[in-house]
């Protein structure tokens, strides 16, 4: 670990814009879904990325692990930038770098068997496994993600959600990645194969020190894993912090309103509803808002607002950069805990 | 999105139904027709027999044998004919698919996975062809060409890649945004390891049920050139030709042009409920 | 004019087997284009008529040969082009010259006349470079126009003539309307009009003649007679025409220069079994190398079918094994041509010869006919003057080297045949190379084909003609 | 729209481009010489080549093409030799009858082939489906030479219902329409009942369903809208195929269209009816294409030029 | 549990539901039985392909292709839905019976305007005029709370947000005044902003017309916001039903204690999640007896072979467990499956 970034940060994103273009006649039109993302994932940590659907999250996902071209900004993995590295060296840095989709069933070729898809990488990689020493490893890397070696020879459509899930978790693993992208990855589950998933992914974190990049739109779920949340709207972070702080003392009045809206176990039909409801429609990333992006929906909205766009930066008595002029630090609607506390 | 929208695993394959298998049973009977035919009851395109011309299904010719299908109208006995074309008209109709479908596969499979300007100049290309009224084409080309059965191989061939191309290129377009596919790419898979581990499995099937559908019609585009006066060499005997050769006896002796047209019509019949059951065994949707 | 133009009431529906496709007389590439000459000759007039195996009086009322090179012709009097204009001699003279402008199979016809002239209003005077005896035929094929039309290309499309019929509408190879000439100088026509349209497929047009949609379908090929025949309503009448098939060797081509060769060839066929089979009565065998009814015509010994001979003299000429040579042909050239090359291939396999079948497109043989790119070929002719001068006089001389066969003594005989004025002279003199040709066998000449017209019953007045082009202003309904 | 639109007519005059240079390149390429048929087999060398020159067919290829594409530019694609007249003309005068020939078997394709594709669509996997499904493939399987010499011994000389060929109107046209419209009633069948079947199963017809909405409506209003997309687009693709390829009907049927126009010109080597045929009949099917596109945007409402 | 007494408003009994026929079908929904009380909100919640969707569809008639009731009987306002012919089925639904769907991007047809839509019901069922049938229409988008309703009548389904779209399905749904909703996975579709906003018309529309309510979820989040009833499924049968606040504080089921285990809520300041082990049987290959024994804690070898009966328990709840007096009072399990991992 020792080239590093200097704050020790394994994946550094900085400035990053991406997006699409559309093409209309000869004139390009870019629509910017991820637009000045900063965010750092240290070794062997977790952070996670929320937000409503649309704000950008796959968009960054794929921006940070090179299958989208970003627009401009930095991402920087393990020291080097890698918008500027060879092909040679992206390619090498892909062994470090993986990445597990939302749908375990189209993440994977159907027409693969288990240990096929988990070898590819080292058959692109040379001598990373030398091929005898394949079918070990791979019985090796399906004990790890809880399978068995009898579903080596299976083809993805005879196992279930949960099960390719971990197949495609194993394939991650095979080159032995220091940082995963999750995109979703247990999105697509049940809760109960979704609690397996999890459990895995941590212990995956706490033996071979994976970082994660964790993003989800689900917000307990990123509670639980995540040591450190980013929140996102329309392409921008307008809250990032320590999970718990950001949980229990959310600034934005847009994560207030997101934590306000998860449904907990402790509704009742009758109780009164803790929701802050957010109006109006999500704003299309072509044509943002000015200023602050959030303006639109935002019941504490000024003139201000749609003048100056707030920059992420701790604000005082808050204890994490939020994105908002009126951040105070007083904290009004508390995400409810979970049942115990 | 939807938590609950992945199916349970693996439902059973279902099994082939019966009619591909008639479909696959008749296709290898003509095949044997056109393999053994030449050999069992042989046909001399040389030979004529002017006396014996013209006779109904069932009559006995000048040397005595016994005409099943009847004679044509040089005194050739028909079913020897019609066997020794089936050999031709698959052999043309295969050929035709398999040459026009490799140039689809290359094109479509360039066009649709790399894009950008070889796709643009790929595409207008296939514009013009499919702008360019086909039949027309190969008149011309069979005209450049001049007879022989290879050159009507690739005159069909010419005026078919681009249907096998605009396949190929829509499964290529789709496979290429395919999770699986970039997933390959993330662990660093190069082009060509993409195209031919992740991309080309994808594009197979649908090359495979055009091509079927293709089979048919080449072998009734054969029969179009041969009616406009295109057709096979005159010592070869094809259904198409026999079939274009005999309409003027349609009104008189009506078994000349319809026998082998009935032939052709079967197999492209059989051909296309093969290519049905291909399309089946992929699409659970289309099993209703 | 799309397909809806219907023909006007009464008229007669007469199809011919090709399509018209331009009806400006001078245009080279219909110069001798049957189905063009057909509504010719109904649309114009010429200076003389062919009248069965006769010359007749046409514009010219008479004419005479005034020096061996001269010829004066007297014209009627009176005659009115359909645009209301009088017919005179410049307009004879405009013609003469247009035509003789024109590159067209015609060209060789007029080379030797050197000009003409407008002696009065009613006068012209040809004069020709050398004797030329079939000056008046050759002029059956000269059609009058208005002196000022003479290069107006719209009559391509609706030609102005002083013919029994005026144009009342044309689509190029689909259809010629044309409608009656009341003030016809030789009395009107006895059908107000005649629609000609053309039908591609035998089986369409045979089903309109049956179904009455048709009046007249001709030729009518021979294995479709039974189709026509047996039907109700319809009557066939038939004659030897001038078109027959043949199939020449290119003489310039081993082992073609041979005529031990040739002859053997002929009697590896047994022809006449091969007419009788394949035509039916739908053909004649032939005994010259022109139809028996053209003047000119001498009958001769016919080679007898003697496989065994043929191959001994193969052997005899050194091809104990045979050979391997090619045969081409274009499919359109006449009915059955495909049929008959094939049964005549089959026959050369009988004694060893090999010949590759070349049924090649009609713009491709052309080309190749020209440069006498070929071993053999078969295609049918048509004499279309009736005389033997324009197939045996214009095809076999070694000038023309149309076969690559080179005979100076026919060279004379043709020559003196071409400047002879008396009809009985020129026709002793192309018998003569009747013989030679057929002796020297520089082709097999196999059938005349006997023309089929196919009539509705209530048809009169109808006479078949020899040349495909029947007078259709004669013809009359019940 | 405007953007898309000239983008559209870019990408189309690029096509026709192609087009007339594929047909200019390759009817010169064809062996048999033009000259050589209008004079005939008499013709001696000094009259072939006097004819050539006329025809401007002695120059060097390049530079005939640059003459050429400048003439087309204004129209002119020269005189045809063979039926005298501009070539253009001579095309445009064939047009109407196969376009009324291609749109009346359009007609019968659609009028025919859309109820009972929906018929299908209803008993999927009944009788009717695979009698429909065999007949789609029977229909293509023969060829339509073939099938218009049978329909006419069968309704002109069997039973005398119908003329076999050209010159009686409409009734004429009935014949061939109908073998032009063969190989694609059941083609259209099978399409529109795999859509109605694609349709029916997606959640909207489930939607509509608990609305108590009847089957009737469900078919024809709420599936058959949305499967108005593909049938269009076909329906498009079917008139320029249908004009392109009426070659064989309009000789079968002697009908007076641009098919038997262009074999006609073709066998005789008329390179400037042949390139005016085959420019007009691309140009037909780019329009029909463009024509097509803009449909799909009214039918549609989910596209717009920006995302199709 | 149930305690109105007057006849349930939609009830299934003993439902079953197979797919294929004869020897070959497999059942996927084996012998549900619920009842829909007016005023009252039942939830349906079981994992993925455990036969929500199918019971719910079935009180509608709507099964898809392949599927049919192999038994028992489905009956809306007390009559036996078995009987009816398709134009009695019709009638029935929209009016007595309705549905909002899971995905409102593809519950709507995309190639008519929302408006049309909506009005839809009221001129083809209610045979009211253009204009009339528009009037209603834009008021009742206006109940459903979709802003500017006059101009988003002509808009088409692509031009709503998903919210928005959601609401409209909701109008169709309500547009005949049934006396019954269903609704499957109504928010699943959904970003949880809206997805509350959803949620609280839902609650809003049923307690105003007084609607019987089946909402079928997997997340019991959204479940405890709307239903005061619950029903568990598992591979098909209903392990456990009660009122929601019985169920939710003590499980008697180990399959609903798993289940609300596994939620991350329940886990907050632990390190992991208290999974369950394994994954929900095919329905061709559920196993014998009780068909959640290979996944529990408290099998025992009576499991495997006999399969429990739905028992009312003490608390009136009902369960189908033999061990539900252990696993409410929590005593360690003791089989020989416990925690077996397959
Ligand atoms: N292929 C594309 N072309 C154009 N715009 C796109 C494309 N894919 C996504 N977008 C737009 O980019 C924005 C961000 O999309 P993205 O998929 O990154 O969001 P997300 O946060 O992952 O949403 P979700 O939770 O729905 O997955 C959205 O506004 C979306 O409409
Ligand atoms: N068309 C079908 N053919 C065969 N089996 C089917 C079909 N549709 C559903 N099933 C099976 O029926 C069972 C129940 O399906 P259902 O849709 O009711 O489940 P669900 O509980 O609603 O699940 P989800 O949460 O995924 O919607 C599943 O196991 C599924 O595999
Ligand atoms: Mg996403
Ligand atoms: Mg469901």
């Amino acid at each position: 670990m020792s080239v590093e970034a200097r704050d020790g940060a394994l994946l550094k994103v900085e400035g990053l814009h991406a997006g699409y273009v559309h093409r209309v006649g000869l004139a390009r039109h870019r629509v910017p879904a991820v637009a000045g993302v900063d965010l750092a994932v240290p070794a062997a940590r977790t952070v996670g990325v929320v937000g409503e659907s649309g704000c950008g999250k796959t968009t960054l996902a794929r921006a940070v692990v090179g299958l989208r071209a970003p627009f401009s900004g930095r991402v920087e993995f393990a020291g080097r930038d890698l918008g500027t590295v060879s092909r040679r060296e992206r390619r090498r840095l892909a062994r470090e770098l993986q990445m597990v989709f939302q749908d375990p069933f189209t993440a994977l070729n159907p027409r693969m068997t288990v240990a096929e898809l988990i070898a590819e990488g080292w058959r692109i990689h040379r001598g990373t496994v030398a091929p005898a020493d394949q079918a070990a490893e791979t019985a090796r890397l399906l004990g790890l993600v809880g399978l068995g070696s009898e579903h080596a020879e299976r083809r993805p459509h005879e196992l279930s959600g949960g099960q390719c899930q971990r197949v495609s978790i194993a394939r991650a693993l095979a080159l032995g990645p220091r940082l995963i992208v999750c995109d979703e990855a247990v999105s697509a589950l049940d809760v109960s194969v979704q609690a397996q998933i999890l459990n895995l992914l941590a212990d995956l974190q706490e033996e071979l020190g994976v970082s994660y990049l964790f993003i989800s739109h689900d917000l307990d779920v990123v509670r639980h894993l995540a040591h450190e949340v980013v929140v996102m709207y329309v392409g921008t972070v307008v809250e990032s912090g320590p999970t718990d702080e950001v949980f229990r003392n959310p600034q934005h009045p847009y994560t207030r309103a997101l934590l306000s809206a998860v449904p907990s176990l402790r509704d009742r039909p009758g109780l009164p509803s803790r929701e802050i409801p957010l109006h109006g429609d999500v704003p299309s990333p072509a044509t943002p808002p000015s200023g602050c992006r959030f303006r639109t929906r935002c019941r504490l909205a000024t003139e201000h607002c749609a003048r100056e766009t707030p920059p992420l930066v701790p604000r005082p008595g808050v204890g994490h950069p939020v994105a908002c002029h009126y951040a105070d630090g007083a904290g009004t609607t508390a995400y409810p805990a979970g049942n115990g506390s | 999105m939807s938590a609950p929208a992945l199916e349970a695993p693996a439902r059973a394959r279902r099994r082939t139904p019966r009619r591909t298998w008639i479909a696959l049973g008749v296709l290898a009977l003509f095949v044997l027709a056109g393999l053994l035919g030449p050999v069992l009851h042989p046909y001399d395109a040389v030979a004529t027999d002017l006396p014996s011309r013209l006779l109904p299904p069932g009559s006995r010719t000048e040397d005595g044998s016994l005409a099943w299908l009847g004679t044509d109208q040089l005194g050739r006995d028909l079913l020897a004919n019609v066997l020794a074309g089936s050999r031709v008209s698959l052999v043309v109709g295969l050929a035709t698919v398999v040459l026009g479908g490799a140039a689809g596969l290359l094109v479509g499979l360039v066009s649709g996975y790399f894009g950008g300007w070889p796709d643009a100049v790929l595409s207008r290309i296939g514009d013009v062809q499919l702008a360019f009224p086909s039949i027309l084409l190969a008149i011309l080309l069979a005209g450049v060409l001049g007879p022989s059965l290879t050159n009507i191989v690739i005159t069909l061939a010419v005026t078919r890649w681009v249907i096998f191309a605009r396949v190929v290129r829509a499964s290529a377009l789709s496979a290429r945004e395919l999770e699986y596919v970039n997933s390959a790419r993330l662990l660093g898979a190069g082009h060509l390891r993409i195209l031919l581990r992740h991309v080309l499995p994808s594009c197979w099937q649908p090359l495979l049920v055009a091509g079927t559908v293709q089979v048919g019609l080449t072998m009734v585009a054969e029969a179009s050139l041969s009616f406009l006066g295109l057709g096979v060499p005159v010592d070869e005997a094809s259904w198409g030709a026999t079939v274009s050769l005999g309409r003027d006896y349609l009104g008189s002796a009506w078994w000349i042009s319809t026998v082998p047209a009935l032939a052709l019509a079967l197999v492209v019949l059989c051909v296309g409920a093969v290519g049905d059951a291909f399309r089946d065994a992929s699409d659970p949707r289309a099993q209703l | 004019g799309t397909g809806s133009g219907a023909a006007p009431e009464g008229a007669l529906r007469a199809a011919f087997g090709q399509p018209v496709t331009d009806l400006d007389p001078y245009k080279a590439n219909t110069a001798v284009d049957e189905a063009t000459l057909i509504v010719k000759r109904l649309v114009f007039d010429t200076l003389v008529r062919r009248e069965g195996e006769k010359l007749a009086p046409g514009l010219a009322r008479s004419w005479e040969r005034t020096s061996p090179t001269t010829w004066v012709f007297h014209l009627r009097p009176g005659v009115r082009f359909h645009d209301g204009s009088r017919l005179t001699a410049r307009d004879v003279v405009a013609c003469l010259k247009r035509t003789k402008s024109v590159e067209s199979a015609q060209t060789p016809l007029w080379e030797p006349v050197v000009s003409a002239t407008a002696d009065d209003a009613h006068t012209v005077t040809f004069t020709t470079s050398v004797p030329l005896g079939a000056l008046p035929v050759n002029l059956t094929l000269l059609f009058i126009v208005p002196a000022r039309l003479a290069a107006d290309p719209a009559q391509s499309r609706s030609p102005v003539g002083s013919g029994p019929f005026r144009v009342a509408g044309f689509t190029p190879s689909t259809t010629v309307e044309l409608e009656r000439n009341d003030s016809y100088w030789g009395g009107r026509a006895r059908l107000p009009a005649v629609s000609l349209p053309f039908v591609a497929e035998t089986s369409s047009a045979i089903t309109a003649l049956r179904n009455g949609d048709l009046d007249l379908l001709w030729p009518i090929p021979p294995d479709q007679l039974a189709e026509v025949e047996g039907a109700g309503g319809v009557r066939v009448e038939t004659v030897p025409s001038w078109t027959y098939y043949f199939s020449w060797f290119n003489c310039s081509r081993k082992p073609f220069g041979d005529p031990a060769v040739r002859r053997a060839m002929w009697q590896a066929v047994d022809v006449a079994g091969l007419v009788r089979e394949l035509f039916g009565a739908g053909a004649e065998r032939m005994t010259a190398p022109i139809p028996s009814t053209v003047l000119g015509h001498r009958a001769q010994q016919p080679y007898a079918y003697d496989p065994a001979a043929a191959r001994r003299a193969l052997r005899d000429a050194g091809f104990p094994r045979g050979f391997r040579t090619s045969l081409m042909w274009f499919d359109a050239t006449g009915p059955l041509a495909r049929e008959l090359a094939q049964a005549m291939i089959s026959a050369w396999s009988e004694v060893g010869v090999e010949v590759e079948p070349q049924s090649i497109e009609k713009a491709q043989w052309l080309e190749r006919l020209n440069t006498l790119d070929w071993d053999m070929n078969l295609q049918t002719n048509t004499v279309t003057t009736g005389d033997a001068g324009f197939s045996v006089g214009r095809l076999y001389t070694s000038k023309a080297n149309r076969l690559g066969y080179a005979n100076p003594a026919l060279d004379a005989v043709l020559a003196k045949a071409d400047r002879a004025a008396d009809e009985d002279e020129r026709s002793r003199l192309y018998g003569d190379a009747c013989k030679t040709l057929w002796d020297d066998a520089v082709g097999i000449f196999p059938a005349t084909l006997v023309t089929a017209y196919g009539l509705r019953r209530g048809l009169t007045g109808f006479t078949p003609a020899a040349n495909n082009q029947p007078e259709l202003a004669d013809v009359a309904r019940r | 729209m405007t953007r898309f639109l000239l983008r559209r007519t870019g990408q189309a005059l690029i096509v026709a481009w192609g087009a007339i240079s594929l047909v200019f390149v390759i009817v010169r390429v064809v062996p048999g010489d033009p000259a050589a048929l209008i004079l005939g087999p008499d013709a001696s060398p000094a009259q072939t080549a006097s004819v050539r020159a006329d025809f401007g067919l002695d120059r060097p290829l390049a530079q005939q093409y640059v003459t050429h594409l400048g003439e087309v530019v204004r129209g002119d694609f020269g005189d045809s030799w063979r039926l005298g007249g501009s070539a253009m003309a001579n095309t445009l005068d064939r047009y109407p009858a196969t376009l009324t020939l291609a749109v009346l078997a359009l007609v019968l394709t659609l009028a025919v082939g859309f109820p009972l594709g929906m018929a299908c669509a209803r008993r999927a996997g009944g009788v009717l489906d695979a009698c429909v499904s065999a007949l789609s493939l029977v229909g293509q399987a023969l060829p339509s030479f073939w099938v218009g010499i049978v329909l006419i011994l069968l309704f002109a000389r069997g039973l005398n219902w119908l003329p076999s060929t050209a010159g009686s109107g409409l009734a004429s046209a009935v014949l061939p329409a109908v073998t032009l419209a063969v190989p694609f009633v059941g083609w259209l069948a099978r399409l529109v009942r795999n859509g109605a079947l694609e349709e029916g199963g997606r959640e909207y017809v489930r939607t509509a369903r608990a609305k108590g909405t009847g089957e009737g409506v469900l078919q024809y209003v709420h599936v058959g809208r949305n499967i108005a997309v593909p049938v269009v687009t076909v329906l498009g693709l079917l008139l320029g195929n249908f004009v392109a390829n009426a070659v064989i009907v309009e000789v079968v049927f002697s009908w007076p269209g641009i098919g038997s126009l262009m074999v006609d010109a073709i066998t005789n080597r008329d390179y400037a009816v042949v390139e005016a045929a085959i420019v007009t009949i691309t140009v037909t099917y780019i329009v029909l294409n463009l024509l097509v596109d803009a449909l799909y945007f009214a039918l549609d409402p989910r596209l717009t030029p920006e995302n199709a | 549990m149930t305690t109105a007494h007057e006849s349930p408003a939609a009830e299934v009994r003993d439902l079953h539901i197979a797919f294929g026929s004869g020897r070959d079908g497999t059942d996927v929904v084996r012998g549900v039985s619920l009842a829909l009380h007016r005023g009252r909100v039942l939830a349906l919640v079981g994992e993925s392909g455990s036969g929500k969707s199918l019971t719910s569809l079935a009180f509608m008639g709507l099964l898809p292709a392949g599927a049919r009731v192999a038994s028992g009987s489905v009956r809306v306002e007390g009559a036996d839905t078995g009987e009816f012919t398709p134009r009695q089925w019709r009638a029935v639904r929209g009016t007595r019976i309705a549905m909002v769907f899971q995905d409102p991007a593809s519950a709507l047809n995309p190639a008519f305007t929302v408006g049309w839509q909506i009005a839809e019901p009221f001129r083809r069922r209610l045979g009211d005029s253009r204009a009339r049938a528009r009037e209603k229409a834009v008021a009742l988008m206006e109940t459903v709370g979709i802003p500017e309703p006059e101009r988003r009548y002509h808009a088409h389904p692509h031009e709503f947000s998903g919210g928005m779209r959601q609401r409209a399905v909701v109008a169709m749904a309500l547009a005949l005044e049934p006396a019954v909703l269903l609704a499957d996975e109504p928010t699943t579709a959904l970003d949880v902003t809206v997805q509350a906003q959803i949620l609280r018309l839902l609650a809003e529309r049923q307690r105003a017309a007084g609607l019987a309510m089946l909402l079928v979820s997997h997340d019991l989040g959204v479940v405890a916001r709307l239903a005061q009833e619950v029903a568990v499924v598992y591979a098909g049968r209903i392990v456990e039903q009660g009122d929601l606040d019985t169920v939710y504080a003590a499980p008697a089921h180990p399959y609903t204690r798993g289940l609300m285990d596994a939620v991350p809520e329940a886990a907050a300041g632990e390190p992991r999640l208290r999974s369950i082990a394994g994954h929900p049987p095919d329905p061709g290959r559920v196993p014998d007896g009780c068909a959640f024994h290979p996944r529990c804690a408290f099998a025992t070898a009576r499991c495997t072979t006999e399969r429990p009966l739905l028992r009312t328990l003490a608390d009136g709840r009902r369960a189908a467990c033999h061990h539900a007096e252990s696993v409410l009072a929590g005593t360690a399990p003791g089989g020989p499956y416990g925690g077996s991992d397959l």
